[in-house]
């Protein structure tokens, strides 16, 4: 261990001691004002944000190759951080009105943070099982947060559950490709792999990390705990989790598969291309069913992993894999933004005991709160895939890369699945704007400013995207 | 010397009764047990393997999992505690409320 | 550096954000404001009018800034015009200005939501017309579903959600496809450019076949062409006056413009093939539409299935790909926007007295409205294609071009016979036109006069507001139907240059 | 314009205006209309058409002062593209001009008649303010007349002949509230649209004609297309041709088309004369004269038009012996005289046609505006008679109800005041035949005029109608033996139905208290008709018969080329004078002998039987085109309408289908089933299949989490088994 090897882990170290000092003084902050670790964790994650940010352009590794500072980590990393920061804000006023205002929220998120940027820089599988542990666990306490509201248990414990689960799987394909490769580094397995002849065992291997990793981003068919923890969990959890946990298990994903697979790209290109197919097609179609907006927007969240999963279809073609991360890249920030600013709307509409969550209770929102109902019109035409939205353009970017990667009818399948969802999204705004209603909503300074900045950044970033289009292909440059 | 084929198909084994009583056995406590028998299976072929290449990787890589485990285990019960104040019953079958 | 496109397009923004920071309550301000906007955004279109060139058959007035040249991409900020589009700029122009002042009291609750979003329907309109680069356009072609969806929605009829969604997702469900078929374009043609990738060309012709399918995917339906058009009467039933005249008037136009800027130049050998197939659903939809429309119980919807059979004319004068199909197709659209949107605005205007748009309540009006009688005559009668009216002139030019495409075989086994039985449609809009005309203003009085005197008013004729609406459609319909000369010799050079492109056999 | 750079153009630069008078007539009229008085538009509007037709007289000279030379005046280009070029040109040359005198000279009389009948016409309908509305449609229809005989192109042509079709739309549907007894009804403006949709359909026609001109001949302009008419294939000129007699047969009455013309009986009396039996039903005779020299060159199409005309010329005359309406049996009889002029221009005879045309044009507006004297006459009388029933007391009431009601209502004639009382109007049409008889006493002026116009048409000698109609006889006695005999017997019948009408309506008792109290028309009235008896007694020297008289045929020679001028034939004149002259004697035995009374059946319905019900039934031609055409469309479209495209398509296809699978799928997406009970289905299948773990799965029945956890080892084992299996 060396300087330049805490230099490549510098913004996870310093969030580190941060979470960690700030749960000791959290234990001095009085309970009635919470709001200051919220405060000092904003203030962590800001700070992090900023060493983050001037480490872009960096290249190292460290740590004998566990990890990797790099564009795409960089990239991630600000992403994350920014979700993180959001999340706080979001989570500032809620949960002092959901009466679940305790310091550990704050240190808590910031330790799944730490995880989640662990694991875009992991370029070792023992540390991405780790970093994977590392986010998840936290997030299996936030999930059960509202305690003792039996939803929220009973998410926790789902999420948990199922979380381990899944996570047997991987580490069980990560002794396969241990046993395959004679390495968990991934830059020894992808030299491994070209020179062994049979695949079988790492085949298998790799699979079954996808399957861990199916199951953070929620693709189907490993996607059934998404609706119910996301339902049960408290909002600003949610918001947190499904941006934050996809975008995470997607930075692993990519980093994990173009770099050490390529070799079994052909098998697993079917593999990826179904699973990409039925999630866009299973969340969008579950999705219009939905009357209770937490989970229509858990299976849109759904949906979107689905899209996201377009772009590692072609990850073994090295013309285009290029593109195609950048693009998902792209794609994430633009979810993120999005979907961070929909369930800010959903947070100001709910009420205490889980009352305001139903479809109806948006009725005539247009009316009382036009502000407000013109952000989550933004927001879900965001979602669909409409100008004037960074959603459109990130979506024009995905399926360019599809195309470009000639899988024509998966570009198909995903434009035919977003008029699908342009169905429900729809009624949100029919529901807000076409619909009579007396609607209430909690007006907080942080979760107000929170949905106009990601509504804004929403609608600017889609006239000028070049600059973050060209920041994720640099992001990517170096990943090959 | 025993080849290392065994080990693999013992921790198969135990793999698969590890997701077998994930599915079957409706107690938390013992579905969790049955996870971290699925662990322990990957455990014991990450260590076959890890002797067959005489590496201490392999170890090293258990040790996390172990230590991992060990973190999970008590947040999981924690959480079952939990869930058993509210609910008398640690039955996952009775824990649907959430659906739709 | 020549902005004037741009100030074009974007001209109404100036009158959204003003909208913006008004209060909610002085309304007729919100009025004014947004019809000064769009006057204003007239006043413009005239200004790059006089700038334009007629006997340039190129894009002129271009604006091209690279906008998105990163990352593999080459999108650029693209606009220009030409002797295909500048005309139905100024149409979109001039019915916005009158499509506000028709809901001057029609539109009485939010009002200022109602004007922002009219405001933004005409940029992305403009836009529309005005993009040369496929991103850009797409992104315009988008953008024009929300303003819209939202004008049906809220201000609609008792079924205007359902009117709007539907009306959303297929227009949507075309448009996605196109999307594919551009980035298709886009990555193996390396620019988004539209004459760009006019020039490259070499498109192999089945590929070819898939986009062009792809592209009238999403132009069929908009039309809309028969057996697609199922849309349309929901979203004309339910909209509001000003929004049943934008969609006539310029939205339908979209999709036409769609055919004659990108498939024809972008696939002029599927375009080719095509031909045939696009003329004989748009014969059957010509004589369809018009059927259906005679047998309509309800005024709007009559005129709305009526559009279904104009815009047959349109798309068989297109896909006769003879300069006489094209111009009169083009010539026709002008004309359509004209007179079915003059249609809608006066039966928005009885309907804001009535409330009513059954047919069998009406009758005899001609007697207590004389001037909206006459009016609503003239327009009728241009919708009629009554010689000396625009309808002639376009669907006029549109046969001819038809018959000849037939004789020469662009049509194939389709031969004159498309074109012959088109003229039949001629004979059919005078069964439907006149049959609404004398149930609305002809016959024994209808019990709505009683009804409406019910409520302590009687039926007035036209203020003049409304005659301010309607007279310069009026001078339209005679000017086009008169001396047409000056709208064809703005896109002759245009259209010429088109035709020279296709293979024809 | 290269035609008139040689001659000296005249007056020629007054051809537009022809047009622009009327229309600045209309204009005046219908914007300041409001303001002025009834005499004011009156006048306005008879001045605009005389203007007319002064520029026609200017016109004339200018043509006969150039040897009849065709001279164009370019106005305006009208549509320029591709290949298409088309103007608005003007020329004037003798065909033309010939109709241009026709029209506004005619035209203007009936404008003259019309201050006069509409004065009246208007109070018997209480609603005075449409007198403007009417002068504003004369006007408009002069207009569009001169547009299309004055055209330079069959396009222009075209324009004027869709212009005039909505004029007599809007005529015809003058009094479009009611029906031609002024019950509130459909009736007028159905028959106004029977008429336009009629004409369109024959505008069909003229459209495919058009179209298979264009790409033979290359242009639509008459010179253009002519000067090609040796070169175009046969059988093309016979297409052209054929499809341009749809268009005549639409706009001049013609089988199968004639339908709407009896029913445009509907309009005031004036529009009768002047549109649906002057001028507009002639624009068809006019075409073909125009396109003499397609016609010339394909006798088959020749035949066929002439075969057609003779037809429709007994066809029609055979209804009007059945008709009792007094307007009716000259609608009848203005298709048979326009079967006369389309069976002459057929064939060949292009100046007999024109001849009929101009002399036709003057007995039959004589008639007609006649018929509209004998009508308003007898409504005057009815009301008349009306009030002599009512008991002074209310007659006075009524008088101070009108001094209070102010100045707007004292301007009614007195007779009116009680229009509304309903059973004035219930029974009583003045159109009547039965209703009338002995108005040869009470309306003496009238009685002799239409006495001219009836001897005119009946063809005897030396009215105008004889002359022409001798020339067409004997035109088609060198022709084709068949459609002189057909056209003999339709002269024989017409001089029969025109005997049985005045033997009906001005001989004989009064059958109606009505007729006996009919009144004489005043003065604006009468004078235009002497005008017209004049022209209808000497319209024949025009062209005589003789040697040295052929004015009309040279005239028209200058246009349509050299015609054969025929002579007096002694023995085809003498026939057709002889048959009418006993087909008014039968008329007078059946008739006027014994007149007859009030509520007696027609006595040759007797004698006929069935025939005469055929004929008095118009030949259920309306009931059979009802049937075939009207019927099976209305059905076609409402089923169209509602049962496919609503039903099927809009709701059944896009909701039940589309909505419906999308909600299905959804519904089967929904967690109920894929995601829990599908899921179970599978775990339970699996179950069976595994007879191990059977028992056991067979109990997870609600092992919600489990299921989740089978989900994903579903996953795993779908991926696993496709990867290893591969």
């Amino acid at each position: 261990m060396n300087q330049f090897d805490l230099t490549t882990i510098l913004p996870i170290t310093i969030l580190t001691v941060w979470a960690c000092v700030l749960l000791l003084v959290d234990l001095f902050i009085p309970k009635t004002r919470k709001g200051i670790t919220a405060l000092l964790s904003a203030l962590g994650l800001a700070a992090t944000l900023g060493f983050t940010l001037s480490q872009i352009g960096m290249e190292d590794s460290g740590f004998n190759g566990m990890v990797a500072l790099d564009g795409f980590s960089t990239f991630v990393n600000a992403l994350l951080l920014v979700s993180g920061l959001l999340g706080v804000a979001l989570a500032y006023g809620y949960v002092k009105r959901m009466g679940i205002e305790r310091g550990e929220y704050y240190t808590l998120l910031l330790f799944s943070v730490v995880g989640m940027m662990l694991m875009a820089q992991a370029t070792d599988l023992i540390v991405v099982f780790l970093a994977l542990e590392l986010l998840s666990i936290p997030l299996y306490v936030l999930a059960a947060f509202s305690r003792p509201k039996t939803d929220s248990e009973e998410a926790g414990l789902k999420y948990f559950l199922l979380g381990a689960f899944s996570s047997g799987f991987l580490v069980y394909g990560i002794a396969l490709i241990f046993g395959a490769t004679q390495s968990t580094n991934i830059f020894a397995i992808v030299e491994s792999a070209s020179t062994s002849t049979s695949n079988l065992l790492l085949t298998i291997g790799a699979a079954l990390l996808l399957i861990g990793f199916g199951f953070k981003v929620a693709a189907v068919p490993f996607h059934m705990w998404t609706p119910d923890v996301y339902q049960g969990a408290p909002t600003a959890v949610t918001a947190f989790m499904s941006s934050g946990a996809k975008i995470a298990g997607f930075a692993a994903l990519l980093r994990v598969f173009a770099t050490a697979f390529p070799a079994i790209a052909t098998d697993m290109t079917d593999v990826l291309w179904v699973l990409s197919a039925a999630t866009m097609i299973v969340g969008n179609v579950v999705a219009i069913a939905q009357t209770d907006i937490k989970r229509l927007l858990a299976y849109s969240s759904i949906a979107h992993a689905g899209y996201i999963l377009m772009v590692f279809v072609p990850y073994g073609n090295e013309n285009v894999v290029a593109t195609s991360v950048a693009a998902g890249l792209f794609y994430l920030v633009s979810y993120a933004f999005t979907n961070f600013g929909a369930w800010g709307v959903v947070i100001a509409l709910e009420k205490k005991e889980g009352k305001g969550l139903a479809l109806n209770d948006y009725a005539g929102l247009s009316k009382r709160h036009p502000a407000l109902a013109a952000a989550m019109a933004v927001f879900m035409l965001s979602l669909i895939g409409l100008p004037p939205t960074i959603g459109l353009i990130g979506k024009i970017y995905l399926f360019r890369a599809v195309i470009d990667a000639g899988f024509v009818w998966l570009a198909i399948i995903g434009v035919l699945t977003s008029l699908v969802s342009a169905f429900y999204y729809l009624r949100v705004i029919v529901v807000m704007y076409m619909k009579d209603g007396e609607p209430t909503a909690e007006r907080e300074p942080w979760l107000d400013m929170t949905t106009a900045v990601t509504a804004l950044v929403t609608v600017i970033v889609s006239f000028v995207p070049q600059f973050l289009f060209a920041w994720a292909s640099d992001a990517v440059l170096k990943l090959f | 010397m025993i080849p290392v084929d065994y080990y693999i198909i013992l921790s198969a084994i135990l793999f698969v009764i590890g997701v077998l009583g994930v599915l079957i056995r409706r107690n938390a406590l013992i579905i969790f047990m049955s996870i971290e028998l699925m662990l322990n299976a990957a455990n014991l072929a990450i260590v076959a393997f890890g002797s067959v290449i005489k590496s201490f990787d392999g170890q090293i890589f258990v040790f996390f999992v172990i230590a991992v485990a060990a973190a999970e285990v008590a947040v999981g019960l924690a959480l079952i505690v939990e869930i058993f104040k509210s609910k008398r019953s640690i039955d996952v079958d009775q824990m649907s409320s959430l659906k739709g | 550096m020549n902005l004037s496109l741009t100030l074009l397009t974007f001209s109404p923004l100036i009158g959204i954000l003003v909208l913006l920071f008004m209060s909610g309550n002085n309304r007729n301000t919100m009025r004014w404001t947004a019809l000064i906007t769009s006057l204003v955004t007239f006043g413009v279109s005239i200004l790059v009018f006089t700038m334009f060139n007629a006997s340039n058959p190129d894009l002129q007035l271009v604006e091209k800034y690279n906008w998105i040249t990163v990352a593999g991409w080459n999108i650029q900020y693209h606009l220009g015009v030409d002797g295909l589009s500048i005309l139905l700029i100024l149409l979109t122009t001039f019915l916005t200005p009158i499509s506000i002042l028709s809901t001057w009291t029609a539109v009485e609750e939010r009002v200022k939501e109602y004007m922002i979003f009219f405001l933004l329907l005409e940029i992305g309109m403009n836009g529309v017309f005005l993009a040369q680069d496929l991103f850009l356009f797409y992104i315009f072609w988008e953008f024009t579903l929300v303003p819209m969806y939202f004008i049906i929605g809220i201000w609609g009829g008792p079924r205007r959600i359902y009117a709007a969604i539907k009306f959303f997702l297929y227009t949507m469900a075309g448009s996605i496809l196109m999307l594919l078929a551009i980035l298709w374009l886009g990555v193996n043609g390396g620019t988004f450019s539209l004459p760009e990738l006019i020039a490259q060309g070499g498109i192999p012709s089945n590929i070819q076949w898939w986009l062009f399918l792809a592209f009238a995917a999403a132009f069929a339906i908009k039309v809309p062409m028969w057996p697609l058009h199922s849309w349309l009467p929901d979203a004309h039933v339910e909209a509001p006056t000003a929004g049943s005249v934008i969609l006539a008037g310029v939205l339908l136009k979209l999709g036409t413009y769609g055919f004659v800027r990108f498939n024809l130049p972008l696939f002029p050998e599927a375009a080719v093939r095509a031909a045939p197939w696009i003329a004989l659903l748009a014969t059957i939809g010509i004589i369809y539409g018009a059927a259906v429309s005679y047998a309509q119980a309800d005024i709007k919807k009559l005129v709305a299935y009526s559009s279904v059979s104009h815009l047959g004319f349109v798309m068989l004068g297109l896909f006769a790909l003879n300069p006489e199909g094209i111009a009169g197709a083009i010539l026709q659209m002008i004309n359509h926007g004209i007179s079915t949107g003059a249609l809608f605005l006066l039966v928005g205007m009885i309907y804001e007295q009535t409330h009513t748009r059954e047919f069998k309540v009406y009758g005899g009006l001609w007697k207590i409205t004389p001037v909206f009688g006459t009016i609503f005559l003239i327009v009728a009668l241009s919708s009629m294609g009554l010689p000396g009216l625009n309808g002639f002139v376009g669907e006029f030019t549109i046969l001819l071009g038809a018959w000849g495409a037939g004789q020469n075989g662009v049509f194939y086994w389709g031969n004159v016979w498309f074109a012959a039985i088109s003229a039949l449609g001629v004979i059919m809009a005078a069964v439907y036109i006149l049959y609404m005309f004398q149930k609305m203003f002809l016959g024994p009085q209808g019990e709505i006069v009683d009804e409406v005197k019910k409520h302590g008013h009687a039926i007035r004729d036209l203020n003049w507001r409304e005659i301010v609406t309607v007279v310069p459609l009026l001078i339209f319909i005679f000017w086009i139907g008169l001396y047409p000369a000056p709208f064809f010799d703005i896109m002759a050079p245009a259209v010429d240059k088109l035709v020279a492109m296709m293979p024809l056999p | 314009m290269h035609l008139s750079e040689t001659a000296n153009t005249g007056f020629l630069f007054l051809a537009p205006w022809l047009v622009f008078f009327p229309v600045i007539g209309l204009l005046i009229n219908g914007i300041f209309g409001g303001r002025l008085s009834e005499r004011m538009v009156g006048a306005v509007a008879s001045l605009a058409s005389g203007a007319a037709f002064v520029v026609s007289l200017l016109l004339f000279v200018t043509v006969s002062g150039s040897h009849g030379e065709a001279m164009r005046w370019h106005l305006a280009e009208w549509i320029h593209i591709g290949e298409l070029s088309l103007d608005w040109t003007f020329r004037v040359d003798s065909l033309s001009t010939t109709m241009m005198l026709v029209v506004s000279g005619v035209g203007t009389l009936i404008h003259i008649y019309a201050i006069g009948y509409m004065h009246e016409d208007v109070r018997f309908k209480s609603d005075p303010g449409r007198f403007r509305r009417f002068f504003v449609f004369l006007n408009l229809f002069i207009a569009a007349m001169m547009i299309l005989v004055s055209g330079d192109s069959y396009l222009m042509l075209f324009v004027g002949w869709e212009g005039v079709g909505l004029c007599s739309f809007l005529l015809i549907g003058f009094w479009y509230e009611m029906d031609t007894l002024a019950r509130p009804s459909w009736a007028n403006s159905d028959a106004a649209k029977k008429a336009f949709i009629a004409n369109r359909v024959g505008d069909f026609g003229f459209l495919i004609a058009g179209f298979l001109m264009f790409f033979a001949f290359g242009s639509f302009q008459f010179d253009a297309v002519f000067a090609k008419a040796h070169e175009v294939p046969h059988e093309m000129i016979i297409a052209i041709t054929l499809f341009m007699l749809i268009g005549v047969a639409g706009k001049s009455a013609q089988i199968p088309l004639y339908v709407w013309l009896p029913d445009a009986m509907a309009g005031p009396t004036p529009v009768s004369a002047l549109i649906h039996a002057a001028t507009m039903v002639t624009a068809g005779v006019y075409l073909i004269t125009r396109s003499a020299p397609l016609y010339s060159v394909v006798h088959e199409a020749q035949n066929i038009v002439a075969l057609v005309g003779a037809i429709t010329a007994l066809f029609a005359a055979t209804i009007a012996v059945g008709q009792y309406d007094i307007k009716k049996v000259l609608a009848y009889s203005t298709i048979s005289q326009l079967g006369f002029m389309v069976a002459a221009v057929g064939m060949g005879a292009y100046v007999a046609g024109m001849f009929h045309l101009v002399t036709h044009a003057f007995f039959k507006a004589l008639l007609f505006l006649s018929a509209g004297s004998v009508i308003l006459g007898v409504e005057r009388g009815h009301h008349h008679a009306a009030h002599a029933h009512a008991s002074p007391l209310s007659q006075r009431e009524r008088a101070r109800a009108r001094e209070s009601k102010g100045k707007k209502k004292e301007e009614r004639h007195d007779a009116h005041d009680d229009h509304a009382s309903a059973e004035h109007h219930e029974a009583f049409d003045p159109g009547d035949m039965r209703n009338m008889g002995g108005l040869r006493k009470t309306m003496p002026v009238t009685f002799w005029l239409y006495m001219i116009g009836t001897i005119a048409l009946a063809g005897l000698p030396p009215f105008a109608g004889f002359w022409s109609k001798d020339e067409i006889l004997l035109d088609a006695s060198h022709h084709s033996q068949t459609i002189y005999w057909l056209l003999t017997v339709a002269a024989f019948f017409t001089a029969f139905y025109m005997g049985r009408q005045i033997w009906m309506v001005f001989f004989g008792e009064a059958r109606h208290e009505a007729a006996a109290h009919a009144e004489e028309s005043p003065k604006v009235m009468t004078v235009p008709l002497m005008i017209l008896a004049a022209l209808s007694i000497l319209g024949g020297a025009l062209n005589l018969p003789f040697e040295g008289f052929h004015n009309l045929g040279h005239w028209l020679e200058y246009t349509i080329g050299e015609v054969e001028a025929l002579g007096l034939d002694m023995q085809v004149a003498g026939v057709s004078t002889v048959l009418a002259l006993i087909a008014i004697l039968i008329s007078w035995l059946l008739y006027g002998r014994n007149p007859m009374k009030q509520g007696q059946v027609d006595p040759l319905k007797k004698g006929l039987g069935p025939i005469f019900t055929g004929m008095e039934n118009k030949w259920y031609v309306d009931e059979l085109y009802h049937a075939i055409i009207v019927t099976p469309f209305n059905k076609i479209s409402y089923f169209l309408a509602d049962v496919i495209d609503w039903r099927f398509w809009h709701d059944w296809f896009h909701e039940k289908v589309i909505a419906g699978t999308y909600n299905w799928i959804s519904f089967i997406g929904l967690n109920e089933y894929a995601d829990q009970k599908g899921i179970d289905a599978i775990a339970n299948g699996l179950g069976v299949w595994t007879q191990n773990f059977s028992a056991t799965l067979r109990k997870v029945q609600n092992g919600f989490v489990r299921s989740y956890a089978l989900s994903v080892l579903l996953g795993v084992v779908l991926i696993l088994g496709y990867l290893v299996l591969k």
